[in-house]
């Protein structure tokens, strides 16, 4: 849980991604302010191409060519990351914050053995280190996440996805950063490896007594692991509680109709509902909530102002509908 | 002060060494090519020079003149038939390999030269029946009948040089030197062949054993270029010290006007001229071999083609040898649009139904102007609204094969002689055999009495007149047309003196020297 | 779902899965891609080649000099307003050696490219469609032509066969069957699997009906881009040929002899000879080149990254 | 071992059909068309008997089919006749010319390469800047420039214009080769006998030629390296390894370069092909003595088993060269096993 008397570990602050193309100007992320607390597990949430893959790459400043950032700054433990020159970026990649993508196939380089991946990841941080103590180093963090030492010779081709997968969590834990990013950790696992992945990850949490930053649209992962969750919309956080909060009473009718889409075992709903509409276009600067035109709740102010984020007694939320108080 | 007077002695002695060292060693630049290393099989200019100059023959010539002086025989008498030479040897000398120069040595060359009828044999076996060992410095030459010139055919000629019968094999020819017994070329000349690679580099280094005086240069790197620009730039450069054949006539222009070097220009002997298929082609009718020869505009060619460094040529016998006469000139003109008119409306053509013919020529054999040659023909002798010409080429495997077989209507040709004699140049494609030879297939009872006349003449007032009676014939018959006779060209470096070549064509290297 | 209005279902249905941005992206790229760069090189291409072909079909609106006139002017001067692209050493003018040249160059590329696909095509259609020994042996033989290289193919051709317009199209020409013919065959064999050719064949189609009305439509589109490249191709085979010599004899204006022609005259200073032949093939080839790329994005918009 | 061998042994009977093709083709149309060894070699005067005589000592005046057997026959015993021209093993020319060509070649490909990846690798960094349209022009044009122009241009510029380098031959005029001369690969020959004036001199008779040849070919470089590093830098694992912190540098060199190399070496293969094309014009153009030369030189000659073995050797280096692409490619990528 978070403490509010505890400093965040990373603090984002009015963060906006723009996209510059041909036509105009694609605000991928606009205006996200987020603190993330030393040990707590934040999920963030949203349909694809809401911005949340986007905000997490901009923690590494690893934005995809050509997106940079509109303004806003991304404090680690008091350091503007935006602000870090190349060398204290490089080395703070991977170090202090490290990632784990979507994709455990693609994410191995084909050409390289999975010992040279280790090797790799400590020498660029600690260049002195000998080669022995490296496959030293991999072969007991390997023994963590289950996986035998003699796999280090092997190259990638020859693993299974959901080796791959741990050997890039391994990979992502052998400097003991602070912060984890996983972006969609789970998405190219079939089910049954998905939940021994979850469970490792939980493990993982205490063992290393990480701060985890999850990036996901699967709102069951999410609820398994998360302590907050964060809810983006068009570039946009709309919503910021507990997980608890979130289950129990979403604020944001783009909540309500994520929970709506969650197949819940108790209620035994009879259906699955999907959203009407699809997610806005980004280009241009917005005059309006991005929501308004799916929002079966919409009003006249909504298609005309962009609602803030504010905050109500510990969670927040954007929408025009609290404007009075929850 | 002494000790130091004697290190700057010893540093220009050491300098003077260098010069010297780089003195002695002269690079001659060529884009000819060695064909075959074997003097019973190779006929051409330049592999003949190469003969010439680590071999001797019997006779020789005079550097830089067509006089026939003794070399490896001390001297010769002739029966009074003139069917029967007698060479008296020099004593003593012998091959670079060791192997002693006799009588024998002579007469097995000559054999061998019989024996394995290569392309050159004919300068032997069409006048030598036999060769007779008197005593081992005495050896007779037996003749078919008399011969005129026939020392010139022994001085000229490497079919006549001796060659070492413990390093030829007898009984085929060789095209490297590293076929042969030992692996090296040898001879009796001022040279020896230390080093042979096809197409790039020949060297040649004085030879210790020569019974004549020694070379002033020690050390000759002849330097293969494929093509003439690069060895003009060569010798701008000073990366080679003597360009000898063959440039282009604008690099020509060029080096002659460059100050550092010098110029050695030679009346060649070399001719060129149009031949006409007579005996089966549209050009059997003479008047139409004239017509076309009316037509041919000589000092535009030389001028346009050659820039200016050819002589226009109005006879088959060149300019400069005995018994010359100019005849096209006063007969069919240059250029001569009227006269081919005439004739050819006369004949039945008009604009409308022009004649028309392939003219023939063919692309590297004879250089890279050959092209420019026949652009200028055709323009020439389409100048006559009553003639279209169609220039068709082949390379010379194709050309030769196709004017044997009577394929080509009209074709060019060059001729550089075989002996110096003006039956050369007039027998060789008139003579009804010879004539067959060059694909002409002229055949007239006159004219091939005529030759035979003067081929068995020893009197040179009464082979002159025949000459010159011939000359007189050519144009009317125009069974060849001579356009113009090549000068050659050698480019030296300033200090590089001694280029001595004569009407034979025989380039000595072991006159040439440094200057300061 | 309520619909809201019809177009926003269609536009739901056709972005929702790929997402917003990235869909996004791909369109404005893909237009700036295709409606640009691409068309410009197209209409660039387009613009060489109809300038060259106008030249080939009137030379006299381009020059009023005959390419064979000696005395156009004196020999070998440089550039000037009376010869634009200064005399060679005979005393022509090259620029009209260069307008005429274009019709030996543009006609030797074009006829040699048409023959090779004339030849190439069917073989590779009738081979691949049928399959078996026959087929077995003439892709063999087809392979090993395109494997060895094929200038020193031509060249050998060309030598043997010796100068002359029709003897270096077919020297040329023999060197390209292989191209297309690994093409259409190529095709030809995953076209044979579609659906549309075995209901074909299911419902009794004779085999030439099949081959001409619904193979060879689908293969078409390629050949007609690697046509277009083959010419450019050519092009340059042709020059390299009449380069070596073994081109045309005297008397054809051609651009790569005169370039072997030019290349004598260099250290005298002569660089108008060698440039502009020279400049000119390279021009050409480009031509067919961009409109070969240009028609390759329009007529098979695979997203390629270029 | 055992099946590293199977795999040479099935790769060099894959070329004998090729060869077989081939050689058909060239030894009809050779002896189908006009002129012959016996014409070129003779001059004028030789009379008819000779000629005939000559014909039947070269066995031309047996049936096409049987001279063809004939020459089948020399071949399955590794023999490549005699020259009808000269007389000479035609082993011997060709090994004098091979090495040429295959120096000229091996540093036509090194400059290609040398120019051709870092400028895509550029291109590809630098996407859609004036730099990447920069590059991407220069490709353009590069692939349409004829060697032999690009040839003349060099040497205009660099020969005459500014004459720092030579431009012809492999050796200057006053150096002679036949000292060093051991191998045919000057370069090696130099060095071996630690003779490095010369070797400077063979160095820099190899500029011009090598750039030639070089720059030419590098356009197909520039765009293929570029349109594999955009795929590959795209990819999963090169944001993974960015994200561990490896250097740019790293990043783009060790991971990305390295996987866009694969499809490039293939390519490399079939452009080995244009390399050898490039290398007669090339040896054309710059006077080297190499095999373009010689087989232009004995096409005219019409020496029929010279230029048949310089097809098979050219056909036969073709082959070395794609099996050792494939070989390359074995060691960069773990998943392709020999």
């Amino acid at each position: 849980m978070p403490d509010s008397a505890n400093e965040p570990i990373l603090d984002i602050r009015d963060l906006s991604i723009i996209y510059p193309i041909s036509i105009g100007t694609v605000h991928a992320v606009q205006d996200v302010t987020l603190s993330i607390y030393k040990g707590e597990v934040l999920g963030i949430v949203g349909e694809s191409g809401c911005g949340k893959s986007t905000l997490g790459l901009s923690i590494l400043k690893l934005m995809k060519p050509p997106g940079r950032i509109g303004s806003g700054s991304i404090l680690y433990k008091g350091t503007d990351i935006l602000g870090m020159d190349d060398r204290t970026l490089l080395d703070m990649r991977g170090r202090n914050i490290a990632m784990i993508f979507q994709n455990p196939l693609t994410s191995l380089d084909p050409l390289m053995s999975v010992e040279r991946h280790f090797i790799e990841a400590i020498q660029v941080h600690e260049p002195r280190t000998g080669v022995p103590e490296c496959i030293e180093r991999a072969k007991k963090i390997l023994a963590d996440l289950g996986i035998e030492g003699n796999r280090l010779k092997e190259y990638p081709y020859q693993l299974s996805g959901g080796m791959r997968q741990r050997i890039m969590i391994g990979l992502a834990l052998i400097l003991h950063p602070d912060i984890l990013l996983a972006d969609e950790p789970t998405t190219a696992l079939d089910v049954i490896v998905e939940a021994g992945f979850t469970e490792l990850l939980i493990r993982l949490h205490e063992l290393y007594n990480l701060t985890v930053v999850l990036i996901s649209h699967n709102l069951g992962l999410v609820a398994q692991m998360a302590d907050r969750i964060a809810v983006m919309y068009g570039g946009r956080l709309v919503e910021l509680a507990t997980v608890n909060q979130i289950f129990e009473k979403p604020l944001h009718p783009y909540t309500q109709g994520l929970m709506n889409c969650v197949p819940n075992i108790l209620l035994e709903q009879k259906e699955l509902n999907a959203m009407p509409g699809s997610p806005p276009d980004l280009v241009g600067e917005p005059t309006a909530c991005p929501f308004a035109p799916r929002c079966p709740k919409a009003m006249d102010i909504c298609r005309s102002r962009v609602p803030p984020l504010k905050d109500y007694g510990g969670r927040r939320t954007a929408c025009w509908l609290y404007e009075g108080g929850v | 002060m002494k000790r130091r007077f004697s290190l700057l002695a010893l540093a220009f002695a050491l300098l003077c060494a260098g010069t010297a060292w780089a003195q002695s060693t002269l690079v001659y630049g060529t884009t000819d090519k060695v064909t075959v290393m074997d003097p019973a099989s190779a006929y051409d200019q330049h592999t003949w020079d190469i003969f010439q100059n680590i071999d001797k023959g019997l006779l020789g010539y005079e550097p830089g003149t067509d006089k026939v002086v003794p070399a490896l025989a001390e001297r010769y008498t002739v029966n009074k038939e003139g069917t029967e030479y007698t060479f008296y040897l020099r004593h003593g000398l012998k091959f670079t390999d060791g192997t002693p120069f006799t009588a024998d040595t002579v007469k097995w060359s000559i054999d061998r030269v019989m024996r394995l009828k290569g392309d050159p044999s004919w300068l032997v076996t069409q006048f030598v029946k036999e060769v007779q060992v008197v005593d081992p410095y005495t050896v007779k030459f037996i003749l078919m009948g008399p011969t005129p010139f026939f020392p010139t055919l022994v001085a000229g000629n490497p079919p006549y040089f001796p060659l070492s019968p413990n390093v030829y094999p007898a009984d085929h020819f060789i095209t490297n030197p590293s076929e042969l017994k030992g692996g090296a070329l040898v001879g009796l000349g001022p040279y020896k062949c230390t080093s042979f690679k096809r197409d790039e580099e020949v060297v040649l280094d004085a030879n210790p054993d020569y019974y004549g005086p020694p070379p002033h240069i020690k050390r000759i790197i002849i330097r293969y270029f494929d093509d003439a620009t690069t060895m003009r730039l060569a010798l701008e450069r000073g990366e080679i010290d003597l360009a000898y054949k063959t440039l282009n006539p604008s690099d020509i222009s060029d080096l002659q006007k460059n100050p550092k070097l010098n110029t050695f220009k030679i009346a060649s002997p070399f001719i060129r001229f149009l031949c006409f298929e007579c005996s089966q082609s549209v050009f059997q009718n003479k008047e139409l071999r004239q017509a076309i020869g009316a037509l041919i505009n000589r000092p535009e060619i030389t001028q346009k083609v050659y820039l200016g460094q050819a002589i226009p040529l109005y006879s088959m016998v060149p300019i400069g040898m005995a018994g010359h006469t100019d005849n096209f000139k006063a007969a069919l003109g240059d250029g001569n649009v009227k006269l081919a008119e005439k004739i050819l409306s006369k004949l039945g053509y008009t604009r409308e139904s022009p004649f028309a013919f392939d003219l023939w020529y063919t692309p590297t054999h004879y250089g890279d102007t050959e092209v420019n040659l026949g652009d200028v023909l055709k323009q020439e002798i389409e100048r006559c609204p009553l003639v279209k010409v169609t220039v068709k080429s082949a390379e010379w495997a194709t050309y030769k094969q196709q004017f044997n077989n009577k394929q080509m209507p009209a074709y060019l040709l060059g001729w550089y002689p075989d002996y110096i004699d003006p039956d050369d140049y007039t027998a060789a494609f008139a003579q009804t055999a010879a004539s067959a030879g060059e694909g002409i297939f002229f055949s007239n009872k006159k004219w091939d009495d005529l030759f035979t006349q003067e081929q068995q003449s020893l009197v040179p007032s009464e082979r002159a007149k025949i000459f010159k009676e011939v000359q007189a014939m050519w144009p009317g018959e125009s069974l060849t047309v001579p356009i113009f006779q090549g000068n050659l060209f050698i480019f030296t470096r300033k200090n590089v003196e001694g280029v001595k070549i004569g009407p034979p064509l025989i380039f000595n290297y072991d006159q040439l020297r440094f200057v300061k | 779902m309520n619909a809201t209005s019809g177009g926003r279902e269609i536009r739901a249905a056709k972005y929702s899965p790929a997402g917003a941005v990235a869909a996004l992206f791909r369109r404005f790229s893909e237009a700036a891609r295709r409606y640009r760069i691409e068309w410009w090189i197209l209409v660039a291409g387009v613009v060489v080649i109809a300038a060259i072909v106008t030249m080939t079909l009137f030379p006299h609106l381009f020059t009023h000099f005959r390419p064979e006139d000696m005395n156009a002017g004196p020999q070998m001067k440089p550039p000037s307003a009376a010869h634009l692209m200064g005399t060679d050493n005979l005393g022509r003018d090259v620029w009209s050696r260069i307008v005429y040249g274009a019709q030996t160059i543009l006609g030797v590329a074009i006829a040699a490219s048409l023959a090779s696909a004339l030849i190439g095509i069917p073989l590779g259609l009738v081979s691949g469609f049928s399959g078996g020994f026959g087929d077995k042996v003439i892709s063999l033989i087809m392979d090993s032509i395109y494997s060895f290289p094929g200038l020193i193919l031509a060249i050998a051709f060309a030598a043997m066969l010796g100068p002359g317009v029709i003897n270096i199209t077919v020297a040329v020409a023999v060197v390209y069957v292989p191209t297309y013919f690994r093409l259409v065959r190529g095709q030809t064999l995953s076209i044979k699997q579609e659906l549309y050719v075995e209901a074909a064949n299911a419902i009794g189609a004779r085999r030439p009906t099949v081959l001409a009305k619904y193979i060879f439509p689908n293969v078409i589109a390629t050949v007609v881009v690697v046509f277009s490249l083959n010419i450019a191709d050519a092009i340059m085979t042709e020059a390299a040929l009449s380069y070596i010599g073994l081109g045309l004899p005297a008397g054809i204006p051609d651009w790569g002899m005169d370039l072997s022609m030019g290349k004598k005259f260099l250290p005298s200073g002569v660089w108008w000879m060698i440039t502009y032949p020279g400049l000119m093939i390279m021009i050409l080839a480009l031509g067919f080149t961009m409109l070969g790329e240009g028609l390759s994005e329009i007529l098979n918009p695979r997203l390629q990254e270029y | 071992m055992r099946r590293i061998l199977n795999y040479f042994l099935m790769r060099v009977l894959l070329t004998i059909p090729m060869l077989f093709v081939l050689l058909t083709l060239v030894f009809v149309v050779l002896r189908v068309m006009p002129g012959d060894p016996v014409s070129a070699m003779l001059g004028g005067h030789a009379p008819e008997y000779v000629i005939q005589q000559k014909k039947a000592e070269l066995g031309l005046n047996k049936p096409i089919f049987e001279q063809y057997i004939d020459y089948l026959g020399q071949l399955a015993h590794g023999d490549l006749g005699n020259s009808m021209i000269f007389v000479e093993r035609v082993s011997h020319p060709i090994a004098q010319r091979l090495p040429a060509t295959i120096e000229l070649t091996l540093f036509g490909l090194i400059v290609t390469l040398g120019i051709g990846i870092p400028l895509g690798v550029r291109a590809s960094r630098k996407r859609r800047t004036a730099q990447d349209f920069g590059i991407r022009f220069y490709a353009n044009i590069v692939y349409c420039i004829p060697v032999f122009w690009m040839g003349l241009i060099l040497q205009m510029v660099f020969g005459v214009l500014l004459p720092i380098f030579p431009i012809a031959g492999r050796v200057g005029a006053r150096i002679i080769s036949s000292d060093f001369d051991r191998t045919g690969f000057y370069v090696l020959d130099t060095l071996m006998k630690g003779n490095f004036a010369d070797l400077g001199d063979v160095l820099m008779h190899l500029v011009l030629p090598a750039f030639t040849l070089g720059i030419t070919l590098s356009g197909v470089f520039v765009r293929l390296t570029r349109a594999n590093m955009l795929d590959v830098l795209k990819s999963d694992y090169v944001l993974a390894s960015r994200a561990r912190g490896v250097p740019e540098r790293r990043v783009v060199y060790k991971h990305a370069l390295k996987n866009a190399l694969i499809p490039i070496v293939t390519m490399l293969g079939l452009q080995f092909s244009a390399l050898l094309a490039g290398a007669i014009l090339t040896e054309t153009t710059f006077s080297w003595p190499g095999m373009g030369r010689l087989l232009l030189e004995r096409i005219y000659l019409r020496d029929y088993p010279t230029v048949q073995g310089v097809i098979i050797v050219y056909a036969l280096f073709v082959s070395v060269v794609s099996l050792i692409v494939d070989i390359v490619y074995a060691i960069i990528d773990p998943r392709v096993q020999l």
